[in-house]
This record gives C-alpha cells, structure tokens and sequence, in this order.
C-alpha cells in the first residue's frame, strides 16, 4: 500500500502541467473550441509525437508505452485543468475496447494506428434510455459476404475528427464490436453544435454499412462494454478533478485580488467557507479518482474484478462530477458579475462541469448503481 | 385571512385579460412570451411601441397616483394586471425601469418641476429609463462609488465623469440615473448626488457585455465630462444615498408576481418535458420537480404576505427582505433541474455557432441572478442585519 | 384575497402569546415531558376553560366557537414556539374526523364532550408501511350484536390519556370509525418512550372490542381520512413553524451574547449567513402554512376539494418539517459547545423538530405527494 | 501508487488479528464494539484493565520509538493495526489521549526527565490523561485562555487556578494536561504555559456536563490553586502556544483509519436495516446510503493520502486540513440517515426514563460532532487560511 506518486509519476504530472501550459492557454483553447474540428491539429500532433500520451495504455508490441491507468489519469487531470480540447479520451477509451476483445491481427494494427495519432472513436450509444447496453442504436445482421451496420451512434466525442470507429452493434445474440473507417460507403459522422464547446461531439449515422468478418472484433461485447465505460468514467472524473481543482484555483486568485468594503473580498467568511467548502469536494473526488486509478490498473492487470471497477467508477464519477459542477458553480459566483462575463475562463470551466457531469450517467445514477451493488441482491 | 379575490376583483382581471387578448396580436403576436431575462436583447423595437400601446390603453403605471396618469390601482389590482400580463405572455417591459424605479423615486423624493418633467415620458412609454449604480470597483459596495459630480457655476450644469457597469438596456434608453460623488472629500455614503442623465449626448458611451451565453444583456456605461442640468439632481448633493436606498425599497413590489407567472410558465415547460421523455418517472426528478413547485408557490405566499404588509403599515416587513435570494436561489436551481430533465440533449444547442434553446439560456442566465442586484452573499448580511438585528463586520483591513 | 391577519386573529395571536409565556416556560415543559402523563393536567385544564381552544373548530351547536382553521393554526404556531406538552392536537383532529362523518348523536356528544375538555384521540396507524390508510392494522368484523375490533394503532399523541378513542378500522367493505372508550374491556393504552419527551405517544392494543352498531360513525371512511389526515398535516406545521421561528430567535439571541475573538460571534458573517438561511426557510414554510390555513378554511366550508387540500398539505408539510428540522440542527450549530448540553432548550426544539418532522409523512414522502398531483394521471 | 498491502504487511495483520481474537475475551467480552464516542461513560472500569492488557501484548503506542517501548511502526502497519483493532470490536480506548497526544507531544517537545517520568506510564497503560484547552469564554478561540498559571518560589511549585470545559474523560483520567496564562500581561496566543498536572489534588475539582443524550461524555474542570512542581511545564512558560499547536497537529493521525472502520461498522448497520424493513427500496434512502458509502470510502482514501503525505516529508498536506469538517459533516449526515431509515420506530426508546438506542445516540451525539475540537466554522477557517492562503479577517470591534 502506497497512495503516493512515484518518482516517475510526479515528473510525469510535472511534465503534463508544463506541456499543457504551453499548448493550452485560454486563448488556445478558445480559438480550438470555435475551430471546425473542435481541437488544434497541431497541438495534437505534438502530443502524440512530444508525449506520446496516446501509447500510454497501449502494449509494448503495438509501440505503446504500456504504462499504467494512473499514469492515464495523470495527463488527463492536466488536460482537464486546462479545458484542453483534445481527441485523447477518444483514443484511449478506443485502446481499452481494443485491449478487451480477443487478440486479433485487426485490432493489434489499430492499436498501432492509435500510437501512430490516428483518431479511432468507440461508437456505441444513443444514450436513450440511458448510457449502457440500453441505449445500442445500431444493429448488426449477418450474411453471406459479412456484417450489416445500420443505426445511429451519437455523443462520440471528436467523432468528426475519428479516422476509424469501434462500433457496438445489436446482432441476434447480443452486443458486437465492428470496425469501419469514416470514409467507408454508408458511414456519416457529423459534429453536432454543445453548449460546451470544448469537449466537440458528433453524431453518427449507418446505412447498410458492410463489414467483412474479421473487423468483427466480438460478438460478445456486452459485459466488456460495461467494463470499458466504467474504465472511461474513471478516464472522465480525472478531467473534472482537474476541471475543479482548476475552477478553486481561478476563484481563489481572483477573491485575493477584488476589493470591496476596503479589505480583499477573500477576507470575507462567507468567501472563506465556500473556497473551503469547494476545496474539500475537490479534494476528496481526487482521492477517490486516485484509488480508482489503482483499482482500474488491477482490473487492467487482472487482479481485480468488473464489480470492483464498477463500484470504483460509479463512487468516482458521482463524487467527481458533483465536485466540478459544485466549485466551477461556486467559482463563477465567487468572481461576482465578471464570472457570467464571456472574458473570464471560469465560464468555460461551468460548461465543461456540466458536459462532463451529465455525460455516460449523472451522479444520481452513479450513487443508484453503488446502492444496487449495496442495497440488492445477496451481496 | 383568505387567499379570494372579490367580485369586483374578478371583474378586473377580465378586463385585463381581455385588453391583452385583443391587444397581444398583429404586430406583437411575435413578441409573446419574449424579452424576458437573459432574452433583452430581443424584438427590441416591437417591445418599445408595445410600452405606447400598453400606455395608450391605460395599461402602464397603473399604481400611480391619478393625478400623474395612473390608475391608483389597489394592491390587489397591480398583483391581478401582473399576473394576466405573465399568463397571456406579455413580453419583457422595456420600460420597467422608468415605472417601477424612477417614477415611484420622483414621486417620493422629487422636485413638482422633476415630476413635471419626467413622469409623463415614462407613462406614455414615451421615454426609457436605465439604472446606473454598481461600478467596476464597487460591484456590491454601493457606498464606494467613485463616478464624480463637479458643479461648473459658469454653465449651471453638472459635469460627470466615471464608469457604471451592468447597466441594463442602456444602449436603448433616453435616461439614466446615477450616483456620483458630489463631495471628494467625503468617503463611503456620504456626499454622493443622485442624477437624472440625458443618455443621447457625446459625453456618454455605452459598450455591451458579451456573456456567458454569447449575447449581451448588460452594459458598461462610461461619462466623460457629461453634462446634467443643475435642475435635474434629486434632492440636495449629499442626499443620493438616501435617494438610492428609498429606491432599493421600490424593487420588491407587485412586479414579484409578474416575475413569478414567468417562472410558473418556465417550470410547466420543465414539466411537459419530464412528462414526454419520461424523466417524470425518475425519482430524483419527481422530488426536485415538487421542490421547485413549492418552492415557487412559497415565493408566491412570501410576495402576498409583503404586499399585505405594505398595505397594512406602508413599511416591507421581514418578508421583503428574503425576497431577491429567495428567487435567485431558486431560479438557479431550476436551471439545473431543466438540464437534468432534458438529459443528454441538454448539450445540443438548437444551432451554430451559439444559439442556446431556452432553456439552455435559462440554466446559464440564471447563475447571473445569484449575482447581480447584490450576490446572495450580500443579501444574507442584509437579512442579518435588518431582519434579525445582528451586527455588521467590524471594517478593517485585512491580514 | 387579504393575507394579513384580521384584528381578531390579531388578537388571539397576542393572547396565546400570552397564555403560552405563562404556562409553559422552558422549567413547566421539562416538568411536564417528564411526567406520568406527559403533559400538565392544570395547564390543559385552564387551556380550556380560559383559552377554550380545544373548542375552536367545533360547531357551535355542540358548545363550540366555530371558528376557523387559521384561528386553530395560530394558537398550535404559539403552543409550538414554547414546546408545550399538550392533548389539544389531538382533540382538535378528532374535531376534524367527527365533523366529516354523516351527523349522529353520538359524534354530536362527542364533540360536547371535546368541549368539556375530553380528550378524545384519533387511533388509525400501525405506520407500516405508511402513516395512512394502508397503515391501518384493527380489523372490524360484524356480528349479531353488532361490531367487533382486533389489532393494534401506534403513535397516537398522548393516546394513554385519551378518555375516548376514533378507531379507524378494517371492514370487509372499506374503513369504518368506530369509537370505544378507554375503559371498555379489551382496550389497552399505553405510553411508549419516545426520543422527544415533549409529544407524548401511545401505542392503542384492541382485543376483541364490542362495538355497538350506533357506535360505527362511518363505514365509508377511507377518503375522510385522508382529507383529515391532510389537514392534521397542517395543523402539525403549525407547530413546526412556531417551533423554527423560536429556534431562529434563541439562536440570534445566544450568538449575540457569546464573545469569541474579540467580538460578538453574531458578527461573524458564517454565523449571520446560517441565520439568514434559518430565517428563509422559517418565514417560507410560514407562508406557506397560512395558504394552507385559508385553504384548509375553504375545505371546511366546502368551497375547496380534497385536491387542493393535499395538495395544500402536502406542501406545507414538507417546507414546514424540512425548515424545523434546519433551523434547529443550526440552532444547536450557532450555540456551539452549550447547544448540546442537556441544559440549554435548543436540543429540546431540535428533538421535537426531528418527531414532528417524520411524523404523519417525512418530507419526501410529501414532495413524492406532490410530484404526483402534478406528474401522474391527466391533471 | 497502488493500494495493495505487501505480504509482510498481511502478516503484520493477521498477527495483530490473532491476538486480538485470543484476547478479546473472558472479562472482555462484554466490551467488544462499547466505549466510542457517545458511549465513553460504559465499561470503564473493564476498559482501563484493557489498556493493561494490550500494553502487555505490546499492543499500546505501536509508532512510538524502540527506546520509549513502541514497536517503531510504519504508517502502513499503524494503519493495519487499527483497522483490525475496529474490525475485531476493540472497545474505544481510554488510554487514546496519552498514547496519540500526550506522548507524541513529550517526544517532541519534552525534555528527557519529562519523558522518563510520563512516558512509561503512557506506554503501560497505568496512566490516564485528559486535556485542558477549552474554557467557557474561550471555546473555538484557544488564545483567549484565561486560566492563570502562578509560580511560587517558595514552594517552586506552579499553582493553576481556572476553568477549562470539555474535558472528556476527565473522571477517570490520573493527569491533565492544561494551557494556562503564565504571564498576565500578555493578550492573545503569547504568554502561555503548557502544563503536566496530577488529577488527584484537592485543587481539582470535575463536574459531569449532561447532554441532550442525558449521558455525559464531557466535563467541567475547575482548578483552585491546583500545584505543579516547577518541572511539570513542557519548554518555557511563554511556549504554550506553540506545544499547543503541534499537538493538534497529531490529532490527525492513523487513528482515523481505525475511526472509519467504527464508522463502517454503524453505516453496516444502518444497511441491514434498510435491507430488513424496507427501506432499502426507498429512491431517496439508497441515494443517501450510497452517498454514505461513498464519503466513508473518499475519507479513507483521503487518510491514506494524508499518511502517505506524511511518510513522504513528514508534513501534513492539504488533505490533513479537511479531515475534522469532513468526517464531523458526514457523520452528522449518517446520524440523520440511521432515523429516517428506522422510520417511524426511530423515536421509540429502549427504556425509560431515557435509555436510548444506539443509532438514536448517534443521531443526537453527532450534533456534537461538528462543534467540539473546533466547530466547522473554525475549520473552514482554517483551510481557507492554511491551505488556500486566504486572508484572516480584520479584528476589530463589530459595529
């Protein structure tokens, strides 16, 4: 038991923080999040060839680094502090699909692809009813030449952008992972307009989209996809956590500088105790992100079960979610009438708090599942 | 104590709704519904001649004393207009300012000559009127204004020179109304003047606040040596404090329940899309759902008790008090609650680059209410203060 | 529409005010909770003889004063501020059950005798699974002679000194009321322990309970209890409300007194912001309670529907039990160290705050109420 | 970063659980699970035999150095003790303020006689001490301490007259230790004593505080010219101050870990309940009992945080700070929860006159939680200045 960086961990999240200074400013990101794509190309090609971030997870023999999920969380708590707008998570819960189905010559060259900066995107709700396996729009139907897709996809985040997709489909048995590249015939995947601009999402569409045999990747998908999502709510609370920690850090800076009454504004106890309050859910969703990172890297490595993970995500992302809206929220009251101002960032960071708090199941249907995984059954 | 209105009460809220009903057509069947908060910047020109049709009808002022146009309406009449005007959609007055803030001021504190002057604009609708207080360094410390007030004797005029903020409608209104500082000697509440503005002249300058919503509700108003008559100050240099407390006062009054009937149509929205989508059956929702609706029947029974109160003894009593963070507080609540009973459409907009669905403005525009008309930190103190009779913060400095 | 008190009601404010300073300060309440019965015999005593409140809501055919329920609201609000022990709540529902029932001589000289100052108390719960009609746990079966009642009711306020009791009970067709008094053979009564001292409760055991057929006062009474129910519902706010107000009002005066840092702890802005929010919620539910109270009146004069009065309830019941339980879980927050001393009232009110709170319905019970009324059905 | 225990680890854990199992019995069964916060005044008598037992098993003071007769633990070993100490039933320790207090406060800022005289007693379990810090007029502001500490020459004794409050174990304790004013003249936090001083003198006297639970935890302690010898004062009159601070920095320990597992064992038992009468199918309810879950787990893993913090530079980070308000707020919570998942059963009592049950205990001692060893006031205060930097107020008279 350690619940401490290593060495090689603080000068990871030391070299996350400098890079994202240096490509993700305010004006950075405010001049991506208006762009087409939704992220700069540029700063995307350094990461993946400077850092090389997209390989974390990725296994030595595709070219990945094959670090662990902490360390995954680490760049992304960094990108999140900063409203990075950026494919990565795209590409990361991509990898994790990848490392989840059977070993295949199709998914060991996607894994390379993704190492190379390709952007695959795992495709695979229409989030009505909810995120899961409920909400599979697209179905699959076999026949003599292969797979048929046809359906809908929506909320891919940088779908747009996608070079490949991971397509979770509905076939007579259950859920299939398929592969389709974005310029392949009957595939149309268009970015729709976010209230939060940052974090650019599309929307995809099948019609009668063949797929030969061996880019089905699993006809048993369904317990895996699970597992992937609660993977990605992991991924996602780390860009809150750095989100909120961000949003004190904002407010508190600015508290100290505002005078009223003659005495700084950060004086005042009712500011005081709403940083502190805002400090201590922050701080506290971190800590939970960081034990699930550890229980993420054991279900990675096998020690550790799916009903783990789940109950890691589900308390992770409920805690974070609620962490980063409650101090983005507190934050743009605590700037007073320039944190509804278009200027100041922390606007931007109450956008982001809320896409990301809603996104694959809000807390109180994160704090339901960690009740069922209590409250049901014989456990 | 009892919550019905009497016949001839019944009669009058006819008569409102049937002017409404013939009047809200043609032209301004579009602005139905519009101009609300965080929707200002909308049908701008239609609002302003619907101000001249409302006054045409006898429909604007209608608490004033008849002696200036008004219909001397009792408080149960202006609750009853406000009410009909909100169910048949009457759109934001762009002359709210003039008739709830400058003219029950000039009633109260002004010159025969200023009420002369002023108060008939306002009653035809003639004349728009925008409020100029807070400034850059003095957000919720009204007594640290720093816009100056210099008499210049040859001219007989005021010279203003400063910058007031979050001034809304400014680029539309014919006057504003500002505290300045008459006295430089003086710190904090004393030696300020309270001035009636001409806004149409070179020595003021309005520049619009782009918000979080990407539209721009609010304005940064700048005076550069502008010019008042020596005529159109209020009461005596010195006395703007007490002129702007007295007006602080008008802002809680029956245009509550106007603001309530707007609320009640945002939260039945809320509801007829939980219905369809079926967030109406998820637990949380149902018991956020019930929260907002008691909490906005609350803010109804706390306005009527206010009002009740004002007829009683002509003075708010505690109720008024709990009022703005009572609203805002809710109000920012429902916000939320329309995102989570959207679900995961909450995020798209209906179309690029920005344009926000209502109730996306609702949910971002609401954060302002905590904020502007003193953040709800200053409203506890106020309640604690004057409600509760507990004692201010020692002042000091800092360490 | 005039929502101020009339000079009447003006007056009996200022004189249960009056009586309640005299009666029952914080030494004559915690002599009281303490007793055998739970209550002071000579307080009830002069209660009705000198107040009469116990006869308020009852016609005047019967002796009554037959006033309405907001003159019964504003004597339990002054009866609430002081914690007072009394039976009138009890009397005043069985009030409100004899008077919804078709008229009989029985209900008639019952209602004499609530004016003679009996108490007679309304025994319809075992509260499992609810406190309503599906609560009802005493059966009644009809005979030759007329009706016989088995099983048990919980929680009826000062119940064990009851003279009389309403019985809600289970027929083959409905609910019934039956009344049997406390010395009938196979009626027992007897006080329970409860966490709060000050609202005396008794558990009401029937063991084969003749009843006579004169004695059965409705055999249709499932919709007549839930519209007495309702009102009891708000008749209990009224206690509630004077019971935050007055935990609002200790609170500001102790933090006033106490010196800590140099200064009067009311000046520190998260003491004054906590009473702000105190007083928010206090004067809401206030409100609310006397829209109720009108509403309550119209019921009774059949101008209103049962709708209107639950709906009424259930919002005053919630705002009411949520803005209790606040302001004297804060009060005991602003008194500090003595606020959880046996010594200091606070944690009486806030004992009382938690009873009234969960009694008759928890507050989301009664917002599950409401969003039914406005999410179910057509309405 | 990973959360795996090593094998020399697990051992150090079944050990510890081996002997706890063969030890808990007999005259301590009884006492399995009794004497934590809010049940303190049971068993005494039983538990202070425990203190001995366990001192023997060389179960006492496990962090303490090899020289002093601890077992030089690491963190992850204190932690493994007290999480299987909780898990076993271990009754609530009397001797906790020696061992977690007392002593790390000599080992740090006593001199070698102090520790020679104290800390053996500490180590087997003979010697009880409780703390003297609160006073009536001096609750969240330690530095307004009005307790007067006098040296007499002739007797080179201290004699300490005064009032301090809140001592918890007072009745039962062989020593406190107490800050007192060495010298008049000084205000504030400057010019204090930090006192060794022996319960059993006729100058000490203890009066029980009954609280709203009618039990009494906590106590009055009156000092009326109570003496202590002249080497009885850790540093230099004057140094009270600064002891006085490092020792709140060791309230945060590993103990908590051992707190949190008490904690599971109360949430366990509120699950089982919701699973047996119902409750469990409650929407609300299982939002809440998962909201618990979760704060209980982000609390554990804010502790390991911390531990691991202090393992690493031997200061208490960030984390530290917002232990108290978090685990005061969330066991307050707790309490509220165990009643309304009880349901309607939750007023009734054991017994009469007024024997309550263990979750209404609960319930009401956890008021009491977010109020003693600083309020959450004082603890948001403190992380706002220490953690986030902010300002202190102004002092200064209220207005």
């Amino acid at each position: 038991m350690d619940f401490r960086f290593t060495d090689e961990q603080r000068m990871l999240a030391d070299t996350a923080s400098a890079f994202m200074q240096e490509v993700a400013d305010s004006s950075a990101t405010r001049q991506a999040m208006i762009s087409d794509a939704g992220y700069c190309a540029e700063s995307w090609q350094r990461l993946c060839e400077q850092m090389y971030w997209q390989g974390i997870l990725v296994p030595e023999a595709c070219g990945g680094l094959d670090l662990g999920f902490v360390e995954q969380i680490i760049v992304l708590e960094a990108m999140g502090e900063r409203l990075h707008c950026s494919p990565l998570f795209s590409s990361v819960i991509a990898t994790l699909a990848l490392r989840s189905v059977p070993e295949s010559a199709i998914a060991f060259s996607l894994l390379e692809r993704i190492c190379a900066g390709d952007i695959v995107s795992l495709a695979h709700t229409e989030a009505r009813p909810d995120w899961g396996s409920e909400g599979v729009g697209v179905t699959a139907s076999i026949g003599e030449s292969g797979w048929t897709l046809d359906g809908c996809a929506r909320f891919i985040p940088f779908g747009h952008s996608a070079n490949t997709f991971l397509i979770v489909a509905r076939h007579a048995e259950g859920l299939g992972l398929f592969v389709a590249d974005n310029n392949q015939p009957g595939v149309h995947c268009q970015r729709v307009q976010t209230m939060d601009q940052t974090r650019a999402m599309a929307d995809l569409t099948l019609t009668n989209v063949s797929v030969a045999r061996e880019y089905c990747l699993s006809t048993d998908f369904e317990g895996t996809l699970d597992a992937v999502l609660d993977a990605a709510r992991i991924l996602l609370a780390a860009d809150q956590v750095g989100g909120a920690r961000k949003s004190l850090e904002l407010s508190v800076d600015y508290v100290q500088e505002r005078v009223q009454f003659g005495r700084s504004i950060a004086s005042f106890q009712a500011i005081k105790h709403k940083a502190a309050d805002m400090m201590v859910k922050a701080e506290s969703a971190r800590s939970l992100l960081y034990a699930a990172g550890c229980i993420a890297d054991e279900w990675l490595s096998g020690y550790s079960d799916e009903r783990a993970l789940c109950e890691a995500a589900a308390m992770t992302s409920a805690a974070a979610g609620e962490a980063y809206f409650f101090t983005a929220g507190s934050g743009i009251q605590l700037h007073g009438g320039v944190g509804i101002t278009e200027e100041y960032d922390i606007q931007l960071y109450f956008k982001r708090a809320r896409s990301t708090e809603a996104y694959l199941g809000n807390p109180t249907a994160q704090r339901e599942v960690v009740a069922r995984l209590l409250l049901d059954g014989d456990s | 104590m009892h919550l019905r209105f009497t016949a001839a009460d019944e009669e009058f809220r006819a008569q409102v709704a049937d002017w409404l009903s013939e009047n809200l057509v043609g032209e301004f069947a579009a602005v139905r519904g519009r101009g609300g908060p965080g929707d200002e910047h909308c049908f701008v020109e239609e609002r302003k001649a619907w101000e001249q049709r409302l006054a045409e009808g006898g429909w604007t002022c209608i608490g004033w004393p008849e002696a200036w146009g008004g219909r001397n309406a009792s408080i149960e009449q202006q609750v009853i207009f406000n009410e009909e005007y909100a169910r048949a959609g009457g759109p934001g007055r762009v002359g709210h300012i003039g008739e709830t803030l400058m003219g029950p001021t000039l009633l109260a504190f002004g010159s025969d000559a200023q009420k002369k002057r002023y108060l008939p604009g306002i009653k035809s609708g003639r004349d728009l009127w925008c409020q100029g207080y807070s400034e850059p360094s003095a957000g919720s410390d009204l007594a640290n204004v720093r816009t100056r007030a210099i008499f210049d004797e040859p001219s007989q005029r005021w010279r203003i020179s400063g910058q007031k903020v979050w001034t809304s409608l400014a680029h539309e209104s014919d006057y504003v109304f500002v505290i300045a500082r008459t006295d430089p000697q003086q710190k904090s509440h004393k030696g300020l003047g309270f001035f009636l503005i001409a806004m149409d002249q070179p020595g003021v300058t309005v520049r619009p606040i782009t918000q979080l919503t990407g539209t721009a509700e609010f304005n940064e108003v700048f005076f550069d040596d502008a010019v008042c008559s020596a005529e159109d100050i209020i009461g005596e240099p010195g006395d703007g404090w007490k002129v702007a407390m007295g007006l602080l006062g008008f802002e809680r009054g029956v245009s509550t329940l106007g603001q309530q009937m707007l609320f009640q149509t945002e939260l039945d929205e809320i509801i007829r899309i939980a219905k369809s989508n079926g967030s109406a059956q998820d637990p949380a929702i149902r018991q956020r759902i019930a929260e907002a609706h008691i909490g906005l029947r609350a803010m109804r029974f706390n306005s009527l008790r206010m009002l009740s109160g004002v007829a009683d003894d002509a003075s708010l009593g505690r109720e008024a008090m709990i009022y703005k963070l009572y609203w805002s507080s809710w109000h920012r609540n429902l916000g939320k609650l329309a995102m989570d009973v959207l679900g995961p459409d909450a995020e798209l907009l209906l179309d690029g680059p920005y344009e926000l669905g209502r109730l996306q403005s609702l949910f971002l525009f609401t954060r302002a209410d905590t904020i502007y008309g003193g953040t709800n930190q200053i409203q506890r103190n106020i309640i604690a203060e004057r409600a509760l009779g507990m004692p201010k913060e020692p002042r000091g400095t800092a360490t």
